[in-house]
């Protein structure tokens, strides 16, 4: 599968922040039509890898080959050019806009008035009642500012505009997060729906059932590290699990005896 | 008094105390020649005191009287009030680019003048001749009232090569500018003889950062301009040698003398008038009839007359409008 | 309660500071003393000018997420760079140009153009090197200011030629031409704001810029863009100014500060970005402005209008904040 | 159950947000040291709802009693006096200040020097320690601001802060969803723990398999009322998601024709 | 690198405005004439007092999320109620209590007062009324000088009795009694900040309110102190400069809320709220005067020392924003 040329390849990406280092040498590589499911514990560098790829932050060490081209993004409008859409854990609405303004910020219609373009309301609030009818979200009413949306209904707008913008690849960060049982389920069939049009997916879940019903393949990131890299019709959710933890956390179980141990160097031992 | 209408005080500002006794002074003198004045303050901001024009031209106004917040840029104010048939006189800051109905000033540039004498007096008396070091604390600089006094000062300093000028701005004319001025300049330049400053209330932190400094009155001479009761309390008490002052009272006597003749749109004779005592001159210059008044030094030997405004007993003769 | 009684209700609460504008409007001309005539109104519109040329500048900014200290200032200067080349009198170089229809583009040009530069070197400070704008343009409202002193040696310019001063006298059914330029950037800036994508943007930067940012909107150029309109207008305002004052001082335009940001709140835009109409911070100067021409007609003790004006505008703003509870409460 | 007093009864609580019916009656109740799943769709009213318990929000309507009397809390503060314990969706964290400082965010501890209290970090360190040990997170340092923190430790914080000021009640809105694996199984293990020790436990979570691994009963919400209130030993997943979605959905899959519908009338109609 | 190194270089970039005020310091020594020597540096001391003392209870109400515009204005009230009822001359009423030594107290008790109203005004306006902070206190900025200008119509009071002026003469180890007090008010405020629960709180809500008051904090209590101790340290600084120039006028202060904020800003404080230490703010008032007492010693034209004074501010709080990219390029 690395014999054809890759959608997406990382090659020793590193990254830390002062003294942290989030990111030690990651590689690994996404395939046209792929999903792949990148799982990790909490803290582990998945998210980091994400704003990574998507021209949100810029590699400490490393080289990202996209789409057969060495690239190095400076900011997220670069990447969304070459094709990369992107669902942020920690959700990117404007909670003072509505819903209509948030499906669409940036890539708004409009028709151009004497030279001048003109934003079509109309227009854009169809799309999204269909977009958000076929996420089976129901929102009050689209002109609503995101502010007064629930959690679920937040995560709904913006899990859903990817599709609309289609891309190369697409880098979804615990989308499923807030969403309920219904949509999650359709979340999970669109997502194999993109795959099917030759788009590159890398999603990020700690559900497992979720990732072995829509990936193809799992990465999972250890301490800044991959840990593993399997296909999924080849491995157990207990296997995975054992990877994420590295073992190391299921033998310490919340009444083990810690009163000999300082907690600060504690936490230093568990990030070397 | 009988009721002879309204007339409009612009005055430019109330941060200071010239202008605030000016208030209460034509109010007082206008009311006793028949008029009610109503006064609108700029806060020294030109483009307010135009809209109180604009405005004030609205409600038929038999005169405004204005003290404008910059000596020219109200003249199309002016004109516009004058067009609208509405006389105007002009209060202490002269304008000279139009005509106007009636002007009484002392004369800003005059009052540097004055000042530079009583210095070179004071520098001959101290040092045997005019030479020494003064420290001239400006007010704003962005304030022509200052400039003017500045140049005026500065204009018959300048024959005298001896003395050493530091001229330093005490912006937005704050008091504790002139204070911090004073105390460095004390330890960068300890050998000055004296302070000039233009306005009497920033002699009074001068004093305070003289005092900080272990000084005793006298030992650096002060001299100050505009003649504020504070400024007379300082020679009082003998920190200030000179306060040179504005004829505030003469001034707003004279509009007042002369209220009637320019409300009902009456000539104004050139010649010599008698304005609560102090003789002065009527011109008619290019923009129009006007009056000055001299202003005058105060020293020790004169601070009680009742004429200094800073004393604050508004003279107590009725004023006679001129007939 | 029907959709149609709670779409009323939205509807006033919407545009509630008109309402008050003529409530107040009626108050002053029926309990001031000669307030209601044309002229009046006239004066009304043609004061708000300045500071509503200066407001819409100021909206956008603040709209944005940032903040401009500097507009007055920066009017000032603009308004003494016009003094000092095209006034005939006093500081003022008296410049000519070949034909006299030439004085009004070229001194409009550069009055802008300075307004424009300071509104730059704003974003540069702000969007390049990162600093708080608030004290970027705190710092600007100081040092423009001084560069006003600085260039005019604080004296002023006067005596604009009459081919330019025809802009602050000549009238338009009545109403000074002043008082039309002001309606005219309204309408043409509110259109941009609500009905473009970069009105758009300007909205949800302001709100959330690493939304924007995440979601391929060029933040900067929004933010430039910001800066750079409100020095613009505020040049343009300064340009007007010194038109009406036929030249400039160095004090011109101090306090206009103030009220152009009484005006914006009172116009219902938020302080903390991402909220706000330009036809509400219009209505917001009239109010101002109809509060300032009523304490001239009213003949108040001198001592108390800066502290009755401090305490109205305080109303004023005070009713806007109450929209909130009102629709809580009546929706 | 409903014999002796429950600890919390709510009684026809209502509330509206404008034109918007985010809760239309709600009856339930919860026992001491019960766990009770809170269940339902994105924009059911869950949050809505746990809001008005802890006091951030007041019901437009309805009756709440708690420990046996009548309450009506103003603000969280009070609540939190009155023993109620909250884990919130959206969190709500200090990112600007520390993990430390935010644990112990308003449960300072303190010692009196001269009569002023001082705060005593080092002390505060070792429980934050032990508490992050004790729930399988690590924290590279716990003097970083939050603002660093990935999703799954700042939500870690917030969940376990709660354990250790006891109450009465604990409301947990979807504390799970940005936690790992193991961080999970933990949490459901300590809620556990706490019901054990007769703390009534309120949990929402939109994965059943959490619902079924720590709840007692499950009670659903459907469009602001409660749609299902039954022993979760007594129920299978697939009969509460029934009751989640009302049946309604499960119909419309993405793929059914949706072009006869008017999308905004869409939207109304399934708000009705 | 080496934990250690990094530890190093933390702390120097956490106070690296105190690096800056002796690098400044130093520069100033050696090109300025006359600048080094031990009565310029007392004067900086005390110069910087009013402005330093100012500058806690503006750094307090940021740090908290809000803004204090006011305390130049409140700082003139409490000065000119100082002059007004203990001043022997001018307008001064020359109050004489029973006991000499209790003019000191009894008048910094009504000053404190006095700047404690004020601010309780502003808190009331913002905190319960729920209006912006930045319109709140800039329209305090207005009304308060509109109070000063009217208790004073316009005059000046002048003269403290050599009771109270004790406190502006006295010199403690060659320094001026007024620099310690501005000195143990950063001590004690500082300890307040960092080491208390209320400091801690400060912190948070002006980071999150919406978690602390889901905490259980009393947000609003907070929210209170500050302004309180914004208008109470603006009364103090009242007080104290009503001593230093031994009297009031009614402009007294013009200016200084520039100088507060900029020490604010210089010594660390975000104006987005939620961070900022007072130590660094105390360095910031330092840095400001220095350059002030520079710029009176060097004797620049007086029309170029405003831009010179902006230009120079802006210099030191671009140092501090570099600061942010020096901790991410070094580290
Ligand atoms: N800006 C930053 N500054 C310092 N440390 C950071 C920063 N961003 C992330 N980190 C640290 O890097 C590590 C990885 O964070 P990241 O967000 O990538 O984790 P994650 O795998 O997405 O975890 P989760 O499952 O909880 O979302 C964490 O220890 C985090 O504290
Ligand atoms: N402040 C508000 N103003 C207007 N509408 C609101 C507000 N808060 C909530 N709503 C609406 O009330 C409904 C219920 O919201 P709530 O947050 O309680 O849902 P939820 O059940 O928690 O959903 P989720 O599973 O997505 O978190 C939603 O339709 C939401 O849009
Ligand atoms: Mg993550
Ligand atoms: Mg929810």
């Amino acid at each position: 599968m690395t014999d054809a040329q890759p959608l997406l390849k990382l090659d020793g990406i590193a990254r830390n922040f002062g003294a942290i280092e989030a990111l030690r040498g990651i590689d690994m590589h996404v395939d046209r039509g792929e999903v792949l499911a990148l799982l990790g514990d909490n803290g582990a560098g998945k998210s980091t890898l994400v704003k990574i790829i998507a021209g949100g932050l810029r590699p400490s060490a490393g080289r990202m080959l996209f789409d057969g081209a060495p690239r190095d993004f400076a900011t997220p409008a670069e990447a969304k050019a070459a094709g990369i859409e992107t669902v942020y854990q920690d959700l990117s609405l404007c909670t003072n806009a509505d819903v209509v303004a948030n499906f669409f910020m940036g890539r708004e219609i409009t028709r151009r008035v004497l030279g001048i373009p003109i934003l079509q309301e109309r227009a854009m609030e169809a799309v999204v009642a269909q977009a958000m009818a076929e996420a089976g979200t129901t929102i009050p009413s689209l002109r609503t500012n995101v502010e007064n949306l629930s959690g679920g209904q937040r995560q709904a707008i913006e899990l859903n505009r990817f599709v609309h913008w289609g891309g190369k690849l697409v880098l979804l960060d615990e989308p499923f997060a807030a969403l309920g049982v219904e949509q999650t389920r359709r979340g999970l069939a669109m997502i194999r729906q993109v795959a099917a049009r030759g788009i590159g997916v890398i999603v990020i879940t700690h559900i497992m059932a979720q990732a072995f019903a829509v990936a193809d393949r799992i990465v999972v990131i250890r301490q800044g590290r991959v840990a593993g890299d399997v296909k999924s019709n080849q491995t157990t959710p207990e296997a995975v699990i054992e990877m994420i933890t590295g073992g190391t956390l299921s033998g310490a179980g919340p009444d083990r005896d810690r009163d000999t141990h300082d907690p600060a160097s504690e936490t230093e031992e568990a990030r070397q | 008094a009988q009721d002879k209408g309204t007339i409009y005080y612009m005055v430019p500002t109330l941060l200071d105390e010239f202008q605030t006794e000016s208030v209460s002074a034509i109010e007082s003198f206008l009311g006793q020649v028949g008029y009610k004045t109503v006064t609108l303050n700029a806060d020294n901001k030109t483009d307010i005191q135009q809209s109180q024009m604009n405005d004030a031209i609205l409600l038929d106004p038999d005169a405004i009287v204005i003290a404008p917040v910059d000596f020219n840029a109200l003249t199309p104010s002016i004109e516009r009030a004058r067009a609208a048939g509405v006389p105007v006189m002009i209060f202490d800051r002269q304008i000279t680019s139009t005509m106007i109905d009636f002007t009484s000033v002392a004369g800003t540039v005059e009052i540097g003048h004055v000042a530079a004498g009583e210095i070179q007096r004071l520098l001959s008396e101290r040092n045997g001749a005019v030479r020494g070091k003064v420290l001239q604390v400006l007010g704003d600089p962005g304030d022509p009232y200052t400039l003017d006094i500045q140049a005026g000062f500065e204009e018959r300093m300048a024959e005298y090569g001896d003395v050493t000028i530091i001229s330093l701005p005490a912006m937005q004319w704050e008091a504790s500018n002139a204070g911090s001025i004073v105390s460095d300049q004390m330890l960068a330049n300890p050998d000055i003889d004296l302070i000039f400053v233009h306005a009497a209330h920033l002699a009074v932190a001068a004093v305070a950062a003289l005092e900080a400094a272990g000084k005793k009155p006298g030992d650096v001479m002060l001299v100050s301009s505009n003649g504020a009761p504070v400024g007379l309390d300082l020679i009082r008490q003998g920190w200030e040698q000179v306060e040179v002052e504005q004829p505030l009272y003469a001034q707003a006597a004279a509009i007042a003398m002369f209220a009637d003749k320019v409300v009902n749109k009456q000539p104004i004779e050139p010649g010599t008038y008698e304005v609560l005592g102090l003789q002065s001159e009527v011109t008619i210059e290019a923009w129009g009839p006007n009056i000055k008044i001299p202003g005058a030094a105060i020293t020790r030997d004169n601070i009680d007359e009742p004429r200094f405004w800073g004393n604050l007993t508004a003279p107590k003769d009725p004023i006679t409008p001129v007939e | 309660m029907t959709p149609r009684r709670r779409a009323l209700i939205e509807f006033i609460l919407d545009n509630l500071v008109w309402l008050m504008l003529i409530v107040v409007l009626i108050v002053f001309s029926l309990t001031v003393p000669r307030f209601f005539q044309f002229g009046i109104f006239a004066n009304i519109f043609e004061q708000s000018t300045f500071v509503g040329v200066m407001a819409i500048g100021l909206a956008i900014v603040i709209i944005s997420g940032n903040l401009d200290l500097s507009v007055e200032s920066t009017a000032a200067l603009s308004a003494m760079v016009t003094g000092l080349l095209f006034a005939t009198q006093g500081i003022g170089m008296g410049i000519t140009l070949g034909a006299d229809w030439l004085l009004i583009p070229v001194s409009l040009a550069i009055a802008l153009l300075v307004g424009t530069a300071i509104g730059l070197i704003n974003g540069f400070l702000v969007i390049r090197v990162g600093m708080s704008a608030f004290i970027v343009t705190l710092a600007s409202f100081i040092w423009v200011r001084g560069l006003v002193v600085a260039i005019s040696g604080g004296r002023s310019a006067q005596s604009l030629p009459p081919a330019i001063r025809v802009i602050g006298i000549e009238t338009v059914l009545g109403i000074p031409l002043l008082a039309w330029i002001s309606v005219g950037c309204f309408v043409v800036f509110s259109v941009l704001m609500a009905r473009t994508p970069f009105g758009r943007y300007v909205i949800l930067v302001g709100g959330n810029p690493n939304a924007t940012f995440r979601a391929g909107i060029n933040n900067d150029r929004i933010l430039w863009a910001g800066f750079a309109i409100a020095g613009c207008l505020a040049g343009l305002a300064g340009w007007l100014l010194a038109i009406r004052t036929s030249g400039a001082t160095a004090n011109l335009g101090t306090g206009m500060l103030f009220n152009a940001f009484a005006a914006v709140v009172i116009g219902g835009v938020s302080l903390k970005g991402g909220i706000g109409r330009l036809p509400g911070v219009y209505a917001g100067v009239l109010l101002l402005y109809s509060i300032h021409t009523a304490i001239n007609l009213m003949g108040l003790p001198a001592h108390f209008t800066q502290m009755i004006l401090g305490g109205l505008v305080l109303a004023a703003v005070l009713l806007d904040t109450l929209k909130l509870r009102l629709r809580e409460r009546l929706l």
